[in-house]
């Protein structure tokens, strides 16, 4: 599969997931909390996947599931992108003391394992997925810091930043229009990556139960199906569709991310040109 | 006997813009101990010439012939090919980044030395040493032992030239070995380069005519991808045929930087005709047609050059 | 210099250590319902000695201020409060845990380094080949597969319908009459490895892909081509230290990447890990454990980061030791 | 013009600083309305970092700079801001010295739109006439800096420099990252600017023989200080420092060099005996005397 078919590939896929999350009360025959069934029910007419210990849809829950996920990884990483952008780009910008704070504190915080930190605060704050979401951000934002630093910091000493100044720029029209716009291909993959990585967590901490109690997410489902026996008697339809559902994700997130990390790298992407 | 032919040859690069044609049918001879400069600006392929004869360039179409006393170099499997390499055929790159940085300057030079058969480590970096000696450099014992970021601009392109001669070839390319120095430093490389090929055969690729001027015996100046104008360095400098070369001279700083009009022309979308009629102060209109070949000037034999206007007169 | 850096560098670990301790103190002094009160009852009924020392440790009835210093003097000295759960010392409940942890962390963290820059060594110099780019797609596959569904896959294939390695444990149940031995373990370590293995795998693969692939464009490359050395001695002799450089402070980073990953597959194979520690800790809500485990982490993390600091210098020539920081 | 008074920068070295300290130590000069001042010296005596100064583009240590007049050290942020457009500066680097995700006529019209006041016509008029001055065509006006080459994006830093119409100009080595021929190009465009608008020219370069043709005076400057400053043909011919001595040496021998050989007074230089390894040889190889020597020999 060449690069940019697989870059395709992904962008369709995860256009599909935003559709079904979008649509998800619509196409869904059941309510996912509803019991319509009897429990563990195999695949039928009337229920697609069959149903769980409770007698609840699978297929409806699994519908349902992707906003729960899809919210956790694009708000987490909406957040984060924003925080380490401003940061960032604010502080190599004027340097300085303000620099040196951030710089310093950021080395600091680099050296905490940040998903401890996340299970030790989400159990803090009460696990909801928006709560989770902006945990996410503020923590990995705070990593992002240092790379989009470092990108700003070349881009001040540049030439074309000395012209600007030199034609009498403000500092606000500097970075908007002339480091931004040079900042934002790479924030663009970030964001990309924090997506899948923080949609992953957040699956993840549902598989843990610390998932936010009052949606459908496909971490619990996982949870509940290799607990409370679906793995143990073997019942398919119970454990792995949600496993698909977040595996087909993440490696649309995936193979996004490295598509665009290659166009903005001309280094990477003249290796697959050939 | 000449010790370098080649013979139309042509190498192009595929890319998503378009085939760029880097050069063009190009034939040239060198000489045993002959010191040739090929001089010419940014995109005449002067450089891809250079590479093309040790086959260093990657994702090119090489085509035509290279001969190295009698080896047809294109046809050589890459073993061969290898072995020439450094023992035979060395190039001397411009100097910045191409000493590994991480790895002793002495090490580098000695690993050349011990691809020739000096398995012993501690002769191969004896000799190493012998080697920067021999190109001035002081203390030459103790710089060996160090990195690369330790040496200034000059004394890098010393250990370049070190380790381009370090294995005693017979044909050496120096690829803009003065590009980016100072001038007094600039000065001292040239004299080196000069002082040390005394013996050897010599392409020397450059932008800079003095520096050429300085230490070849023959300049061929490209344009486009091919050669305009080929001669005794005397000749070319007291009696340029070729208008592109003209023009070069009346650039120089020291004649007043006269421009020539115009741009060089992209190697995807070359002109017809001849490559330099847009750009030409004296056109005719046969110039706009036809493709003037490479013949020998009547005035003076030995001197080459690619213009209709002296053809004929 | 060297000293003027390690002394820098000891501040910062220290001050970084004293922020995550800041954390815990702040988060279970402000846990709703006042959280060390509300479990004093269960701790007393547990264990009333504990409890005790408990409440004379953690200084209850002083001040804010009295109490975090109480607090920090504490940590330092080793007593890190104590688990809920298992009402016995946080420290000590750790202690044994993290041998097991390290029993599948340190086999998986240097295989996954070895894997990881061999594959991305070779794939990154054969940039644009057939080969690098089915590896590389098939690692970008691998990498987007989490590290818990690897996990339930592995016991799935292996565990349940091949029946080749046990399902889960550190041990098989006769160990309870002739002891735990050693091949035991490993065979209940296998899968466990395996999945924290596979699932980093793919980015040091691919960091070192890069890595490897930017020196196949520098010029010292051509240089050492036109020496007329071979193409895996180039690789070995001249790019490999160069790429090396930038995965350095990488590996550091993947560790905390690792403590992640041990999570879920040390819960999904009851290995009694820091992980499965983790999991029983965040079910039933022992903060205090929780806690312990995070500090622990973050002295992990330190480490990592030091030593990442003191060997960069030994393969970059250009840095004296702390330069990088 | 403008003159300069014990202008300092020192550079603490940071971490990863240490091979771009660049310092400028207690420099003064001045510099007269329509005058060129040629600025000389090896790499990374300080010369950059003495550009960007002048024009507050880094703030200095110590110092006084005043720019018709005005100290513009004392400025406030917003009065700065309103003098900028008078004073402008070239790159070296023409790659780098436009924004890679600007297309020219988004370069170009940056400074109009800044100075306010114009319709949007305007500025595309001003625009193709500036265009058209520094030799560029309108099929250029779409195009980003990396689809244009060396030269041509050299004329859009031109064309933007000259939209701000400014009094003072900071060339920092505007020709050294160019071919020959381009050279040649701008310089004939730096040349009619200074001619035909009066403007103020520092012209930094290590390039001698382009100073010469460009600069009234020449300034040289070693590890920070200005060593020497005169009048440009004053330099050429008594260079006093050893420095300036040095400098000016490599450059004419160069220089007359290429000279010589274009008026075929000497045959070659480089046609003499080739002593071999362990031959006798009269001069030694090393001594950079020896070739002045055979040059002269070889005029006569």
């Amino acid at each position: 599969m060449s690069r940019k078919s697989a870059f395709s590939a992904g962008l369709f896929i995860l256009g599909a997931y935003i559709l079904v999350a979008l649509l998800s009360s619509v196409i869904t025959p059941y309510s996912p909390t509803a019991l319509v069934g009897r429990p563990l029910d195999g695949p039928s007419d009337t229920h697609l996947l069959g149903t769980n210990d409770l007698g609840q849809d699978i297929f409806s829950r699994l519908l349902y599931g992707t906003r729960a996920t899809l919210i956790i990884g694009l708000l987490g990483a909406l957040l984060s992108v924003l925080v380490s952008t401003l940061v960032g780009t604010v502080s190599a910008y004027y340097g300085g003391g303000v620099d040196e704070v951030i710089t310093r504190s950021v080395d600091v915080l680099m050296t905490l394992p940040s998903f401890p930190l996340l299970l030790v605060l989400t159990i803090f704050f009460a696990p909801s997925i928006f709560v989770i979401s902006g945990l996410m951000g503020v923590l990995g934002g705070t990593q992002g810091i240092r790379i989009i630093r470092s990108q700003v910091l070349s881009l001040v000493e540049a030439n074309f930043v000395y012209g600007a100044k030199a034609i009498g720029a403000g500092d606000l029209r500097i970075m908007t229009r002339h480091i931004l716009p040079n900042v934002l291909p790479l924030a663009t993959v970030k964001f990309v990556f924090a997506a899948q990585r923080y949609m992953l967590m957040g699956v993840g901490l549902g598989f843990l139960g610390l998932g936010d109690p009052s949606v459908v997410d496909w971490g619990q489902m996982i949870s509940r199906a290799y607990y409370n026996g679906g793995f143990a008697l073997g019942l398919w339809w119970w454990l792995i569709p949600p496993g698909i559902a977040v595996t087909l994700l993440s490696v649309a997130l995936a193979l996004l991310g490295y598509g665009l990390e290659e166009e903005i790298d001309p280094r990477l992407k003249r290796s697959v040109a050939i | 006997m000449s010790i370098l032919a080649i013979n139309d040859l042509k190498v192009q690069f595929p890319t998503p813009e378009g085939l760029v044609k880097a050069v063009n049918s190009v034939d040239l001879e060198l000489e045993e101990g002959e010191r040739l400069g090929m001089i010419g600006e940014t995109g005449s392929g002067k450089t891809v010439l250079g590479l093309a004869v040790v086959r260093l360039l990657s994702g090119a179409e090489v085509e035509g012939n290279i001969e190295y006393r009698g080896k047809k170099l294109l046809l050589l499997d890459e073993a061969e090919m290898r072995k020439l390499r450094g023992r035979e055929i060395s190039v001397i790159f411009q100097s910045p980044n191409s000493l590994n940085p991480v790895l002793k300057v002495g090490d580098q030079i000695a690993e050349s030395i011990r691809l020739v058969g000096c398995s012993n480590r501690q002769d191969a970096k004896k000799k190493a040493v012998q080697a920067m000696e021999a190109v001035g450099m002081p203390d030459a014992e103790l710089w060996a032992d160090r990195y690369p970021h330790q040496f200034s601009g000059g004394m890098k392109e010393r250990a370049m030239i070190a380790l381009g001669l370090a294995c005693d070839p017979r044909l050496i390319i120096a690829d803009e070995p003065t590009k980016g120095l100072d001038a007094n430093i600039k000065a001292q490389v040239v004299e080196l380069i000069r002082d040390v090929t005394t013996d050897k055969s010599l392409l020397f690729i450059t932008h800079d005519l003095s520096a050429a001027a300085q230490i070849c015996d023959r300049i061929a100046v490209m344009y486009c991808g091919e050669i305009v104008e080929v001669g005794r360095t005397e000749e070319i400098f007291a009696n340029p045929l070729h208008p592109y070369t003209e023009g070069l001279f009346r650039s120089l700083p020291i004649m007043g930087m006269k421009a020539i009009r115009g741009a060089s022309p992209s190697l995807i979308d070359i002109p017809s005709g001849c490559r330099f009629h847009p750009r030409c102060d004296r056109p005719c209109e046969n110039c706009a047609k036809a493709h003037p070949p490479l013949v020998e000037a009547e005035s003076s034999p030995g001197h080459l050059m690619r213009c209709f206007q002296h053809d004929r007169g | 210099m060297k000293a003027e850096y390690l002394m820098r560098r000891a501040f910062y670990s220290f001050l970084a250590f004293m922020v995550s301790l800041t954390l815990t103190f702040v988060l279970l002094h402000l846990m709703p319902g006042d959280y060390l009160h509300s479990i004093l009852p269960y701790l007393a009924e547990k264990n009333p000695d504990a409890a005790r020392m408990f409440r004379e440790q953690f200084g209850l009835n002083r001040s804010i201020s009295e109490q975090y210093l109480l607090y920090v003097v504490n940590v330092v000295r080793g007593n890190w409060g104590y688990s809920f759960l298992y009402g016995l010392p946080v420290l000590a409940v750790i202690e044994e845990k993290l041998r097991w942890t390290l029993v599948i962390l340190f086999p998986s963290t240097v295989l996954s380094i070895l894997i990881g820059m061999a594959v991305g060594a070779y794939s990154g110099w054969r940039n644009g080949s057939k080969t690098d780019l089915s590896v590389l797609n098939f690692m970008i596959f691998v990498g987007a597969v989490p590290s818990y569904w690897w996990a339930m896959l592995l016991i799935l294939i292996f565990g349940f319908h091949l029946n080749l390695f046990p399902l889960g444990g550190y041990a098989s149940i006769e160990a309870l009459d002739v002891g735990v031995r050693i091949s035991d373990v490993l065979r209940h370590a296998a899968l466990p490895v395996t999945a924290l293995t596979i699932s980093s795998v793919p980015g040091t693969y691919y960091l070192m892909r890069n890595s490897t692939l930017q020196t196949t464009g520098e010029e010292y490359v051509l240089t050492a081509r036109s020496k007329g050395l071979r193409e895996m001695e180039i690789l070995r002799h001249h790019a490999l230290k160069n790429a090396m450089l930038p995965m350095v402070t990488v590996i550091a980073l993947e560790l905390a990447q690792m403590i992640m990953g041990s999570v879920f597959v040390e819960t999904i194979f009851s290995w009694p890990g820091l992980g499965l520690l983790t999991f029983e800790a965040l079910r039933v809500r022992d903060l205090p454990l929780l806690q312990g485990i995070f500090l622990m982490d973050t002295l992990m993390v330190i480490f990592a980061n030091i030593a990442a600091d003191l060997s960069y210098p030994l393969i970059d020539p250009r840095v004296k030791v702390g330069e990088n920081v | 013009m403008i003159e300069v008074e014990g202008l300092t920068r020192h550079f603490f070295s940071g971490r990863l600083g240490k091979e771009r300290v660049e310092a400028v130590d207690e420099v003064s000069f001045n510099i007269k309305r329509g005058e060129t001042l040629g600025l000389v010296g090896g790499s990374g005596c300080g010369k950059t970092t003495l550009g960007r100064l002048l024009l507050r583009l880094i703030e200095p240590t110590s110092g006084r700079i005043i720019f018709d007049g005005v100290d513009i050290l004392h400025l406030k942020r917003r009065e700065m801001r309103r003098l900028r457009p008078r004073m402008q500066m070239i790159f070296q680097d023409p790659d780098t010295s436009l924004n890679p995700r600007m297309a020219s006529l988004e370069s170009i019209s940056e400074p109009l739109k800044l100075k306010g006041g114009l319709t949007r016509a305007e500025i595309e008029d001003e625009v193709s006439r500036l265009m058209e001055k520094v030799g560029l065509s309108p099929e250029h006006l779409g195009r980003r800096p990396h689809q244009l080459s060396g030269g041509q994006n050299q004329r859009v830093v031109l064309a933007r420099v000259l939209a701000s119409n400014p009094e003072f100009i900071v060339a920092d080595e505007p020709l050294s990252a160019l071919d020959v021929s381009v050279q040649a190009q701008i310089f004939g465009l730096l040349s009619e600017m200074k001619r035909d608008r009066n403007i103020t020219f520092l012209f930094i370069s290590h390039d001698l023989n382009i100073v010469r043709l460009m600069s009234d005076r020449v300034a040289v400057m070693d590890r920070g200080k200005i060593v020497e400053v005169g009048p440009t043909e004053e330099i050429f011919r008594h260079p006093l420092h050893p420095r300036t001595r040095e400098l000016v040496s490599s450059a004419s021998m160069d220089g007359q060099l290429t000279l010589m050989l274009k008026e075929g007074l000497i045959s070659t230089v480089t046609r003499r005996p080739r002593p071999r390894m362990g031959g006798v040889c009269d001069d030694n190889p090393m001594d950079s005397k020896s070739s002045r020597l055979m040059i002269n020999a070889g005029c006569r």
